[in-house]
């Protein structure tokens, strides 16, 4: 072979980690093994980086039903139902491809959902590109919306949440984290544990093509070049059709109890999910090749087992049940295809018709990959540069929250929203911007009440201080959904980092992932999956740290959940939480050019205990408005809530301190209610500071700003770049 | 400029048609695939290969074909 | 009185319909490939994505087995009810006038709008008075609505001033048949039922419905 | 088969394409139209215009043109 390097080191192994595979085997690997170890050792299959530190994260409680491990994780939501979440990112195929990249990154995370025998009925996303005067960062979030949407909207699943932030070192690395949500009939959950020696392992959907070769290893696990076309991967393209019929078909194999074990096709395709489900099951997997069902012509049996090809699932089923999948994968006009054969060998064994062209032992493939420790370091110098600086210090109050709504990261995302079906299903009771958690009725499925979820991460404070940045990403989630009377059930993340063999982002890392570990402990919040993302860098050094959270809960009542939405002439407005404003970390801050170091010291026990009085006040069903405190401060959270209701509000900061971190300051724990007198007086610890009323936003000696002016910052502030 | 999915790249429109097609009764139809037709007067066409490399087409999974019609054939 | 709402592969909004035609009346699924209506009085051809939508939205459905038989239902004069992917089949199979191209914006929209109701004189609208203001969804990328020759009575719903989403010609939302047995409208009057959801003001049109003699 | 959208009705495709390569700073371009393509292998040409008729293209607001390429031009 005529390669610059050895070939286990193009593919992205090291010299120790070849010879570990070398000693596994007993001799070396031809190159289908090859290429399969180098896709289950790499970052994004075998967390060489990333596992030590996920142990610490807490995963137990009592409603947990599914924890990590699987393809997504289960709560208990009552009356016999299972809602089964998960997370993940597709961010380097969205840098490629922000379309294609987009779209696909949906199809996988509701294949993750439904492969766990659940209906996938939201998808939240979470998306980071660069500041938008970048045209390429336009470019990117336009596509990847349409991308989005264009799987969502055409398989029927609404998107009914997410989040997007716009900042420099996303610029060449911009984050596209896709999170679905599905329901179950409890006793429907299935896992992906391989099964019973002489059942039948068959290929459901798709057929198989060039897609992503290589795309694991090479494409997930080095930093991104525009120099080096050789790593181009082939893209990869969605057809939300094929998956919606692979969904349906699926489903009701479940139902019948048809299969014995299901698992979706994602990273390294037929390889890492035939060695997983042989691994959990503790069998092994033969695998024929040639029965593959191929897209294009000529393609090596090392092509076949790592193709990245889309909408296909595999599944172990007993051989006498055969002819009822076939009749069912018929109906659905699903392609079933028997390609192998559980076994008691424990290996992974490849065949290509009768000759054998891999043999690997199951265990070395999933569990032996090395783990590697951080060398964490604290880094001395600032990692990034200041942000541009758009705002003067001396800007007028009214001139700052006017700037503050229209700057990208708090301006409305109703472009974004609005390319998305939010509704299909029938389960939407709260849509996107009509409150801070999206709220699903669990009514048509049997259920009482309803489900909250959300999506979070704020990686500019994770930038100022993973630590305390990461544990507030978890608070604002808890404290959307307490602001719709949700109790949180579970938890799931994407850890999207930079190069974890640097000190400085494995020290970002592992401050995160405690930040993460004490801010689930003190709401009681199981992490019941995730994924991780790393060496995500652009030739300006690594992203900010986005340790995004998604978080799902119960509500009993629909009926009484508020929206963020001011609603009457003379209603009381209050301050409730434990609110410690600061300007450290602020959108304000980064507007005037500054990036702090180190955000205030955070009491997460303290804001978790107010979320659980919150929430409780929220139940009683007296509030009319609840709109969590979060970027941009209390002005702009109140200037939100005056233009969802198109009405106005005379407000005195005076009982909290007043001046510009009262108005401007960010932290968590802070919420705005807002409702008749009495009821809003009863909240403990609330803070009257106003009422409802008139066209414009008064904040007393600091600024008056008519409604409409603020709606037009708000709105028109994104709009007025991108389309 | 006749604007097709790259060889090899999944085109699940064309998947659609073809079955469409046989469905219909229509025999003997193979290979299909469903690209983009994107038509324009233009001054200087030697510029139109730039155009589609920056704009029309996506290089990753579309490949172009510029036709070029005279003036008097164009209608 | 019992609906039956279509199932292709790629619906989207079949099970939403089901849903709001059981507000009213009993409603079942009809499967694609049958071509028994199995008896229904009236028929939904519901929202989605009909065999991915990948030629034209609606193109390929329209040739579905149980699309002969909802042609030769509404031949005889039984009310069936296009919604959004729905109304896009209807109109490539004939049975209403008219095509839908993809909107303005060349962008998915998904947006709550206001309706006006043109014509009570439909077996849609029958429970509406006309210039009742309905609040209803829409959410689709291909819903301008384009019929150069369209009689005026055949309009039956419009965009209120303002809200069309799509650039459809004279704002129009929904049009029936020549003999008024058939509707097609791009919003989702099954998205608007339940007052928890934001609006039951789409329910007028279950409820009209439900108002024929079985 | 080339399938364009019928004149006189508009193409805010052909708009949005034709503002892109002005944007772009390509000059003298106008009259951007887009359409469909699809091509497909066929035993029977003659039966093309009919496929065009019944599915491919829709007569109200679409035309279409069949283009033959024969066996041996077909690469
Ligand atoms: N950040 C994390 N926190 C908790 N669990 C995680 C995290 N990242 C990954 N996991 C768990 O590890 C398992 C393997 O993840 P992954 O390989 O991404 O799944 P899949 O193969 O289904 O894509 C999953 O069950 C996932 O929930
Ligand atoms: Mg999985």
């Amino acid at each position: 072979m005529s390669h610059a390097l050895a070939p286990h080191r193009e593919l992205g192994l090291t010299d120790s980690e070849y010879e570990g595979i070398v000693e596994r085997l007993g001799r070396e690997p031809n190159a289908l093994e090859l290429a399969v170890f180098s896709l289950m050792w790499s970052e994004h299959c075998g967390y060489k980086h990333s596992k030590k530190l996920l142990g610490q994260l807490p995963t137990e409680g009592p409603w947990v039903l599914m924890g990590p491990g699987e393809n997504a994780g289960a709560v208990d939501v009552g009356d016999g139902l299972a809602v089964a979440f998960k997370v993940e990112s597709h961010n380097h195929p969205s840098a490629v491809e922000p379309f294609q990249g987009a779209a696909t990154g949906v199809g996988g995370i509701l294949r993750d959902v439904f492969a766990v025998g659940a209906r996938p009925i939201a998808v939240l996303d979470s998306l980071r590109f660069g500041e938008l005067d970048s045209r390429r960062s336009r470019f990117l979030f336009d596509w990847v919306v349409k991308g989005i949407g264009h799987y969502g909207n055409s398989i029927g699943v609404p998107t009914v949440g997410g989040e997007v932030y716009f900042e420099g070192p996303y610029e060449h690395n911009c984050l596209v984290n896709a999170m679905c949500v599905g329901l179950a009939p409890r006793e429907r959950l299935i896992r992906s544990a391989a099964a019973g020696v002489g059942n039948r392992v068959v290929l459901l959907g798709a057929r198989t093509g060039r897609d992503g070769i290589g795309g694991a290893s090479v494409l997930a696990s080095a930093e991104l070049s525009d120099e080096d076309a050789s790593k181009r991967p082939s893209v990869q393209i969605g057809d939300p059709f094929e998956e919606s019929k692979l969904l349906e078909c699926c489903l009701e194999l479940l139902q019948r109890g048809t299969l014995a074990s299901l698992q979706d096709l994602g990273a390294a395709g037929l390889s890492s999910s035939s060695s997983e489900m042989a691994s959990k099951g503790e069998v092994g997997i033969d695998i024929d090749v040639s029965r593959v069902p191929l897209r294009e012509a000529g393609m090596e049996p090392f092509e076949i087992m790592i193709s990245e090809s889309q909408e296909r699932m595999l599944c172990v089923v007993e051989p006498e049940r055969l002819a009822e999948l076939t009749e069912v994968c018929g109906r659905w006009e699903v392609r079933a295809t028997e390609i192998g054969t559980v076994t008691d060998t424990r290996r992974l064994r490849v065949f290509d018709g009768d000759d054998e062209v891999g043999d690997m032992p199951v265990e070395a493939l999933v569990d032996d990959c090395p783990l590697y420790d951080l060398e964490p370091a604290e880094p001395p110098e600032p990692v990034y540069p200041d942000p541009p600086r758009r705002l003067g210090d001396d800007a007028q109050a009214a001139e700052t929250l006017l700037a503050l709504l229209g700057s990208p990261n708090v301006a409305s995302k109703r472009f974004a929203f609005e390319q998305y079906d939010s509704i299909v299903g029938s389960r939407t009771l709260r849509r996107p911007a009509a409150a801070d958690a999206a709220v699903l009725s669990l009514d048509h499925d049997g259920g009482s009440g309803a489900i909250a979820v959300s999506i979070d991460c704020n990686g500019r404070r994770v930038a100022c201080d993973p630590y305390a940045g990461a544990a507030e990403a978890v608070l604002e989630c808890a404290a959307n959904l307490a602001c719709v009377g949700a109790e949180p059930l579970g938890l799931t993340n994407c850890l999207n980092f930079g190069n974890p063999e640097k000190p400085h982002v494995a020290w970002q890392l592992q401050l995160a992932v405690a930040g993460l570990r004490d801010a689930c402990l003190a709401l009681g919040v199981p992490v019941v999956g995730g994924n991780v993302s790393l060496y995500n860098e652009g030739a300006e050094g690594p992203i900010y740290p986005t340790p995004v959270v998604g978080m799902v809960g119960k509500l009993p009542d629909p009926e009484t959940v508020p929206g963020l939405a001011f609603a009457d002439e003379g209603h009381a407005i209050a301050l409730a939480g434990r609110f410690a404003p600061s300007l450290e970390g602020s959108e304000l801050e980064k507007l005037r050019g500054r990036l702090a170091r180190g955000l205030p010291r955070l009491d997460v026990h303290a804001v978790a205990d107010s979320l659980v009085g919150l929430r409780a006040v929220v139940r009683a069903g007296g509030l009319a408005t609840v709109h969590d405190v979060s970027d941009g401060g209390l002005a702009c959270a109140l200037a939100e809530c005056c233009i969802a209701g198109g009405i106005g509000a005379r407000v005195d900061l005076a009982a909290l301190g007043g001046g510009e971190a009262a108005a401007f300051g960010e932290g968590p724990g802070g919420v705005v209610i807002a409702g008749p007198r009495e009821a809003v007086e009863s909240v403990e610890g609330a803070v009257v500071i106003g009422r409802v009323g008139g066209d414009s936003l008064e904040l007393a000696g600091l600024l008056s700003v008519p409604v409409s002016e603020l709606a037009a910052a708000h709105e028109g502030a994104i709009p007025s770049v991108v389309s | 400029m006749l604007i097709r999915p790259k060889e090899g790249i999944l085109d699940p429109q064309g998947q659609a048609v073809e079955q469409a097609l046989r469905a219909l009764g229509f025999e003997g139809v193979g290979h299909v695939h469903v690209g983009r037709l994107v038509e324009l007067d233009v001054d200087d066409p030697s510029r139109v290969p730039e155009m589609c490399e920056r704009l029309l087409a996506n290089p990753l999974i579309e490949d172009y074909e510029v036709v070029l019609l005279e003036e008097a054939a164009v209608s | 009185m019992r609906f039956g709402v279509i199932r292709f592969p790629g619906s989207c909004d079949e099970i939403d319909a089901l849903l709001a035609c059981r507000r009213f009346a009993d409603a079942e699924l009809l499967w694609h490939k049958d071509r028994s209506l199995g008896g229904v009085d009236a028929v939904v051809v519901p929202g989605g994505f009909s065999y991915g939508d990948y030629l034209r939205a609606g193109a390929i459905a329209r040739f579905s087995p149980v699309m002969e038989s909802v042609a030769g239902f509404a031949r005889e004069g039984g009310p069936v009810l296009g919604i959004c992917n729905g109304f896009q089949v209807l109109c490539e199979a004939g049975l209403l006038p008219g095509a839908l191209l993809p909107n303005a914006s060349l962008r998915f929209v998904c947006r709550q709008v206001d309706l006006v109701v043109e014509s009570a004189d439909s077996p849609f609208t029958r429970a509406c008075e006309p210039g009742d203001v309905l609040s209803v969804p829409v959410k689709h990328m291909t819903g301008r609505y384009h019929a150069p020759d369209l009689p005026d009575e055949q309009v039956v719903l419009r965009y209120a001033p303002g809200h069309n989403p799509n650039g459809s010609q004279d704002d129009i939302a929904g049009v029936c048949s020549a003999e008024r047995n058939v509707m097609g409208l791009m919003p989702h009057p099954e998205h608007a039922v339940d007052a928890l959801t934001g609006s039951a003001d789409g329910g007028r049109l279950f409820e009209s419905l439900a108002m024929v003699p079985a």
